[in-house]
């Protein structure tokens, strides 16, 4: 075929972002076509406005980023986006994608949208082995040591918590509390259900006064972005981050190795279940065969083997499939392969709650870690509202 | 509305049922004039009383709202204002600054398209009537007060219009190049033979430039007539107050008879009316207004027949003249007399009034009797 | 202006004293330029000088440091070892994404899209003002009041409609759609200058050029554009620092090859890899900011001048 | 003699009409986005819209959420806040800069161009630069603890009390140069004579200044209200360059709110309701002042 | 710079080797100026010729760059304006705008913190003497030109100063306001007997107001002397075009002799000088001006011996008077007569001239001969 340029949209801008990104575009452009990167830097929240915008606005890329779940939801409704199924059939995805709840967050009527890229959980504890032993103190091996371990680290002048100011960051943080913390069955029942009664309930109340300590712990993490909270980690200024298993790249890139220089402990140690979130591309309706073509070609790619190894070793993300092999992976993500392996995922509030629902929380958490005159009782009651709202 | 309109083929302008109104704001109503061929007609009024306006209609650049214009006997109501055949000279002069003497002359010319050749030919010409071709050059802003206004006339000129439209054009100016270019204006007139319409606020203006003058108060024409008339036998109490510096004194009294004899009496002094042309016929009792002017009272010298005593209040030498305001039966009354002869505050002296100069005006209708 | 006579009062005041003891001539006069009064006067404007250069300083210096000295000195500290690097990386190095071409190609971008909105939309604003204050027909007040009242109107909500409108015309993504954006928000505010301006020129000119035949056109190409200098003077740095400036409009309605400086430079600045590149992010503040500055300088006298014939006159 | 018969007025719709149609893309502009896109938005704020505009009509329900977030109610106050004191410290700053500038000082450009350069970078610009010099690490905080003071703290953009001060801060450096500009304008457009006469009175300057020249210089104020209001509603870029509307909801404006809603949480007709109420706001403001200053003015 | 400085104890305002420059324009030079106490003067002059830098002088609100000022034999040239016993009215009334009549009356007082009892009976006697009184509550926007004026000079009154000053007071306001005002201040004068200093370039105003005039010219006073003296002996060539209107009649020409007798011949014309009053001796030979004022010529009546052809080239009418512009031997000469007058274009005239009124310069030095 001959070259055809597609746009890709995305908002992976930080260092492993973009080396991730750099071999998916790598193997688009073997297939003869060409990759035209455009990244829109700050955040998923940054950039879908204007993804969103410029699709209904009849200018749309050859393909984008979203998280899949129901963020594009509407507009494959509306009928703008590409239809994937003969791509599907033919990759066979439906045999190969693992777990198969991702395919089915793409699914829609019957007809696939969208080409999941990667798997993300966001059960991640990290900690900076180097604070805690000038804390002198062990390097925890859950949360609950690292609570105990957080006035120790306070006295070395060491930050317990980062956490970057985001609003989406205390709502992950947050979520991965809840799943923790307490449990499968909670989380599910407040997010799957929607059950404001047990969001009101006094499991939940448990979370919330952890999320306060967590609060506590984090105060005085000045920073914005996620990747400069785990930079504070990178560098042992601070003891440990919640987040994503994207975290790891960032390590990556500084050079770390898990276990010697940084600790990585999913469902924070005490219960092992990840969320399988990710992202998925999807491919705006195009006018031009050429590009329609070059769109099936990049779906396809997405999934090939290949570049879910160089891609998924990049980002530090979980590929979407089980049969690739990921020898090169480091501990964390074994760990986390395994996790896939026995089954305990979770489906992520990306594809249980609205884009309004989770921009409500994200309100209610950011002015709850920010703000600590708001009493874990207040934050829970508001939490509650949310839900019992919630669709 | 009239349906049909007689127009006298001398007329150069004719205005029929003229109205305009701003909003809710009437400015003109009902107004008729006739201009003719050749005439110098001068609206005068004081500020506000709608010479601009009327001068716009004409012009065209208001539309009125009720009416007929007429400019040599087409009807140009509805036309263009550069269809009309109508040159205008405003008070600001309204040179186009960025460009030069020559190009603010031609600019009309070259928007229409005239032939290069007919362009010089027509600004060579006017600018040697208006002795301007050492400024062709110059840009306006280089320019003098008066050369800008000789400029401005000169634009109305190479258009070769039928119709000049004059708007205060000297009022900007200093005390003696108003002189000066009202000269200039009159000889104009007098070689160039087209009609003007020139509005002032100024009355010295207005008397020596006119073949006729309208005298207008809040949109309406007070009297229209030549400059003598208008002077001498102004219409009504305000043309007589409007005109004239300083103005005519105004006593206010009663008409009473005096053995036989029909008197003006006023604060208990009375003055014989002898010689008073009277246009309706004097009744005893009624109401009236005499008005003198200042040149009209002799002041102790080559007195009338009836003498009057008065007192000297505020003298005022103005070089040629003299004026004294005198107390005389409880008003202040103003007296020109020839610069030469003085008088000390306080001094009294002698009056006598030429009647056959005067006016008397209904109290109540204001108008002359 | 008032100010002669004020700047005197000090002096004066001084030597009332001795001018009373004799009628003879007073002393000599006083020096003025270190009257306490002069000294609070250029004090005050000094400290406030200082604030408002302060920032300016602050990036200056701090893009001309290393990394390493940023973090240890502190941002008022003159670079100890001047480099040029963050500069070099700003403009051509820096990465958002796949892209490591710094802020240079948003640059010619910006002028692109620079160029056709300045000219569009000040020539459609001039044109309206010129309507409305010269040739006022029924209904033109009206328009014009819906247009000011618009200037209050949140950009945010009116960009929905204006997808909408621009996708119907199928125009979205392109140049055009741009310009069209930019000249729309313009409107409001050169639209009030122009038509300001236009009714303070006197009006015997238009009506002059009406008489001698000029029509609409003919009267605002000849007579009224070349009176109007420190109006558009105005109207160019207020487009041209509004448009460069524009983020929102940029990020919304240009795809990324064809994104403006000002995208560019917030995608260099939260492309955050590792640690917070500061003098990168200031070099690439300055070079965002380089083009409406040099305008500003360049006319900034004029600036003033039209502001007071177009802003001020109601 | 000759009879003449007077002409009706002919069509009205084509005198000038070159005019007309140069007033045509004004016109669009007017109906078409600015009313059209006006009323689109309120008619819209009364359905559940979510990511696309649909047709399901809620009623007042989008109105009844809003006024029962918190975060609409804290941009609400942080507005009314920022506002305020943007108002009077604009005005008040570039009052007395100008006043001082008015006084036949030397270096007079210099200076005016001193004042006015920030008003041309933008907001992402001044967000940034001063996001950078209230830097509790490298900003003003640690600069004044280095010189010995080391319990100074000054940190608005971490401290959500005081967030919207820092705010404040970038603002008004933004934009007192402009405020000034148009009050210099405004001084200098007052008749010398007014000053001559109050010096042979004797009135002391401050006097002169509070009595006589601020309420003479009333028009130049409601221009100048009327273009800082125009901004302060608008506000969003500098706050979404300096703190994103942290620290956590912190500070948040109603402009951010909106954008939020609208974009990101895919909930259009929640942002159009928050539109709506931005625009009953704005309309309070500004439509007395367009009919004083524009309807009930007829022009010569 | 003198040393010291005698004044004139009957001086009210003593100003001595005033020199102001702004930069590197000197406005004005090394000017000597003594008004005596309770006189009128007028400062007269074309348009920046420096009157109202002299003014502002005198006021305090200009810095001399060198010189002295006294007022009342007090050296005040360093005082504060409020400080200096004088009030001031400008052209423009200068009234603060929000304040009613009577604040701005009073507002000075207050400031000073004059008692309330004492400002409301300066506030009241002022508004009598104005006759202000009814309009104490209102807003200066709510005033005409004219009662603005009065209340400026009110304020001036209110102050209980030794010395008015007046920079152009009436030229904002209509001419029969103008009139009006003019009368009202020379009462005023009359009355309150404080020295006035009035600028202004009316000559009408000077003629009518002053008690002594001073003319200038770039800076420079040209005569100082009564309206009398000044209109019929000018100083200069300068003074006498610039006084008088219209305009004194020039005419270049020499000094010849003709059996015996001194005449000015100009254009193969001669003129006998019989009865002009030289200041100097007339030589023969001596390039001259002569210089006669257009109510100093006489036609068609009253001709003395000498009797002159010319033509009539315009008419100007103008109520009171008539101006006839005249083609006498190449010049074009102005002439005024009585308005009941009138003559056609083209009528030739005879003409003879009054030379006990004529003014004769030297056309080198332009100075009086
Ligand atoms: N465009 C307008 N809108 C409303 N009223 C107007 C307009 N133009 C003029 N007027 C009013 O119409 C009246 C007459 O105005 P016009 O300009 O004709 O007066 P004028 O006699 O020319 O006065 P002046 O001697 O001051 O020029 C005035 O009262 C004026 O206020
Ligand atoms: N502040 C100033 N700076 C520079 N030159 C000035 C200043 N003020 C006045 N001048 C100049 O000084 C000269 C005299 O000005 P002044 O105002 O005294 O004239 P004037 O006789 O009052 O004129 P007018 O009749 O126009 O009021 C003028 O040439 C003027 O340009
Ligand atoms: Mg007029
Ligand atoms: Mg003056």
């Amino acid at each position: 075929a001959n070259a055809t340029d597609l746009e890709v949209t995305h908002w992976w801008t930080s260092g492993g972002e973009a080396a991730a990104v750099g071999e998916l575009a790598k193997a688009f452009d073997t297939t003869g076509n060409k990759w035209v990167d455009g990244a829109i830097a700050g955040s998923g929240s940054t950039a879908r406005p204007i993804m969103i915008s410029r699709i209904t606005g009849g200018d749309p890329m050859g393909a984008t980023q979203f998280n899949h779940g129901r963020q594009a939801e509407e507009l494959v409704q509306e009928g703008l986006m590409r239809d994937l199924t003969a791509v599907a059939e033919k990759g066979k995805w439906k045999d190969v994608i693992r777990p198969l709840s991702l395919l089915d967050s793409c699914t829609i009527d019957g007809k696939i949208y969208c080409a999941p890229i990667n798997i993300h959980s966001w059960q991640w504890l990290w900690l900076s082995n180097e604070a805690f032993e000038k804390a002198g103190t062990a390097v925890p091996k859950n949360w609950n040591e690292f609570v105990a371990a957080a006035p120790a680290l306070q006295k070395a002048g060491i930050q317990p918590l980062a956490l970057g100011g985001q609003p989406w960051q205390a709502n992950g943080l947050f979520d991965v509390l809840i799943i923790s913390l307490g449990g499968k069955d909670l989380y599910e029942k407040v997010y799957k259900d929607k059950d404001a009664e047990v969001a009101a309930g006094p499991e939940m109340a448990k979370i919330f006064a952890a999320a306060a300590q967590a609060r506590d712990m984090a105060k005085g993490s000045n920073v914005q972005d996620w990747n400069q909270a785990t930079n504070m980690v990178i560098t042992g200024k601070a003891g440990g981050q919640i987040m994503g298993d994207w975290a790891q790249g960032e390590f990556q890139v500084a050079g770390k190795k898990a276990g010697t220089d940084y600790t990585c402990l999913p469902g924070l140690g005490l219960n092992e279940f990840l969320t399988t979130g990710g992202d998925a591309f999807y491919f705006p309706l195009q006018k031009d065969d050429a590009k329609s073509e070059a769109q099936d070609i990049l779906a396809a790619t997405i999934v090939d083997p290949k570049t879910q190894v160089a891609f998924n070793l990049k980002k530090g993300s979980l590929p979407i499939r089980g049969d690739v092999d990921l020898a090169a992976a480091n501990d964390c993500m074994k760990k986390g392969l395994d996790i896939l392996a026995k089954g305990s995922v979770i489906t992520s509030t990306d594809q249980l709650v609205s884009a309004d629902t989770t921009k409500q929380k994200e309100d209610l958490m950011s002015e709850f870690f920010a703000n600590a005159s708001i009493t874990p009782e207040a934050a829970q009651k508001r939490f509650a509202d949310i839900i019992g709202s919630a669709d | 509305m009239h349906n049909t309109v007689s127009i006298d083929k001398q007329n150069s302008v004719s205005i029929r049922d003229l109205s305009l109104s701003f909003g809710s704001v009437t400015v003109l109503e009902n107004l008729n004039l006739d201009i003719h061929d050749g005439e110098f007609l001068v609206l005068l009024g004081s500020s506000g009383c709608g010479k601009s306006t009327l001068l716009n209609c004409i012009a065209g650049l208001l539309e009125p709202t009720e009416g007929q214009i007429f400019i040599k006997d087409k009807n140009v109501t509805w036309e263009e204002p550069k269809d009309r055949g109508i040159g205008m000279v405003f008070q600001s002069y309204a040179l186009y600054p960025q460009m030069s003497v020559e190009k603010n002359l031609s600019f009309g010319l070259r928007v229409a398209k005239v032939p290069q050749a007919e362009i010089d030919k027509r600004v060579a010409r006017a600018s040697e009537i208006l002795q301007i071709q050492p400024l062709l050059k110059r840009k306006p802003a280089e320019l003098s007060g008066g050369q800008r206004q000789r400029v401005a006339i000169g634009r109305a000129l190479v258009r070769d219009v039928d119709v000049f439209l004059f708007d205060e054009p000297l009022s900007n100016l200093d005390a003696k190049l108003r002189s000066e270019l009202r000269v200039e204006i009159k000889r104009l007139h007098q070689s160039l033979k087209n009609t003007m319409i020139y509005v002032t606020h100024d009355q010295i203006e207005a008397l020596t430039l006119a073949d006729r003058i309208a005298i207008m108060k809040n949109g309406i024409i007070q009297q229209l007539g030549d400059p003598t008339t208008i002077y001498n036998r102004p219409r009504n109490l305000f043309v007589a107050g409007f005109i004239g510096s300083p103005s005519m004194n105004f006593l206010h009294g009663e008409l009473t008879k005096n053995s036989d004899k029909m008197v003006f009496s006023s604060n208990g002094v009375s003055f014989s009316l002898d010689g008073y042309d009277a246009a309706q016929p004097l009744q005893a009792g009624r109401k009236v207004v005499l008005g003198v002017r200042p040149e009209h009272i002799k002041v102790n010298e080559n007195l009338g027949p009836e003498v009057h005593d008065a007192t000297v209040d505020i003298e005022e030498p103005m070089g040629a003249d003299n004026l004294l305001w005198l107390k005389h039966a409880g008003h202040t009354m103003s007296v020109r007399i020839n610069g030469a002869r003085r008088f000390n505050v306080g001094t009294p002296v002698k009056l006598s009034f030429d009647m056959s100069l005067a006016s008397i005006f209904d109290a109540e209708t204001e108008d002359r009797i | 202006m008032a100010s002669i006579s004020t700047l005197n009062t000090a002096a004066a005041s001084f030597d009332a004293v001795s001018s009373q003891l004799a009628s003879g001539p007073s002393g000599r006069k006083p020096r003025r330029i270190f009257a306490p009064r002069n000294i609070m006067l250029y004090g005050a404007l000094t400290v406030a000088a200082l604030y408002y250069l302060l920032p300016l300083y602050v990036m200056v210096v701090t893009s001309l440091k290393g990394m390493p000295e940023i973090r240890l000195g502190n941002i008022f500290s003159p670079p100890m070892e001047i480099t040029f690097e963050p500069w070099v990386k700003a403009w051509a190095q820096a990465c958002t994404g796949l892209n490591c071409d710094g802020l240079s190609r948003g640059f010619w971008n910006s002028v692109r899209i620079l160029v056709p909105s300045v000219v569009v939309s000040i020539a459609i604003a001039s044109v309206s003002g010129y309507a409305l204050a010269n040739w006022r027909f029924k209904g033109a007040e009206l328009f014009f009041s819906i247009l000011i009242i618009g200037a209050f109107i949140p950009y945010q909500v009116m960009i929905y409609p204006i997808v909408i409108v621009l996708r119907e015309l199928g125009i979205y993504g392109t140049l055009t759609g741009l310009v069209i954006v930019h000249t729309i928000f313009g409107m409001p505010i050169l639209t009030l200058l122009f038509r300001n301006y236009f009714a303070s020129l006197p009006v015997e000119l238009f009506k002059a050029a009406r008489i001698d035949g000029a029509g609409f056109w003919q009267i605002y190409f000849r007579i009224m554009l070349p009176m109007s200098l420190p109006i558009f003077v105005v109207a160019m740095i207020l487009q041209v620092t509004g448009i460069w400036n524009d983020f929102l409009f940029g990020v919304v309605f240009t795809r990324p090859d064809t994104y403006p400086m000002t995208v560019q430079l917030n995608n260099i600045v939260n492309s955050v890899q590792g640690v917070k590149e500061y003098n990168v992010n200031m070099a690439a503040t300055l070079l965002t900011g380089a083009v409406p500055l040099i305008v500003y300088f360049l006319s900034g006298r004029l600036f003033v001048r039209g502001i007071a014939a177009g802003a001020v006159k109601g | 003699m000759a009879a003449h018969a007077p002409t009706g007025r002919p069509s009205q719709l084509f005198r000038n009409l070159n005019a007309k149609i140069a007033s045509i893309p004004m016109m669009l502009v007017a109906l078409v986005i600015f009313l059209g896109g006006t009323l689109w938005t309120v008619f819209y704020s009364f359905t559940n819209s979510r990511l696309l505009p649909r047709l399901n009509f809620v009623g007042l329900d989008q109105y009844e959420r809003l006024w029962a977030s918190s975060r609409w109610m804290i941009s609400i106050q942080n507005l009314a806040i920022y506002g305020i004191l943007s108002l009077i410290f604009s005005l008040v700053i570039g009052f007395i800069l100008a006043a001082l500038m008015d006084q036949k000082i030397r270096f007079e450009n210099a200076f005016r161009t001193i004042f006015l350069y920030p008003f041309a970078l933008s907001f992402i610009v001044t967000g940034l630069v001063w996001q950078w010099m209230l830097n509790p690490e490298f900003g003003i905080q640690s600069v004044i603890r280095s010189l010995g003071w080391t319990s100074f703290a000054f940190d608005p953009l971490y401290d959500p009390d005081i967030v919207i001060y820092g705010i404040l801060i970038a603002a008004l450096w933004q934009g007192t140069g402009l405020v000034m500009c148009l009050m210099l304008a405004g001084l200098r457009g007052i008749d010398e004579d007014i000053w001559k006469a109050t010096r042979v009175d004797g009135i002391p300057m401050w006097k002169t200044y509070l009595l006589i020249i601020i309420p003479m210089m009333r028009p130049v104020f409601i221009t100048t209200l009327v273009i800082i209001a125009s901004g302060i509603v608008k506000v969003y870029d500098l706050v979404v360059a300096q703190t994103s509307g942290g620290p956590g909801n912190a500070s948040e404006v109603p402009a951010k709110y909106v954008y939020d809603y609208m974009f990101q949480a895919q909930n259009l007709g929640q942002g159009f309701a928050a539109s709506t109420m931005m625009l009953l706001t704005v309309a309070i403001i500004v439509v007395p002042w367009a009919y004083l200053e524009f309807g009930g003015r007829k022009r010569g």
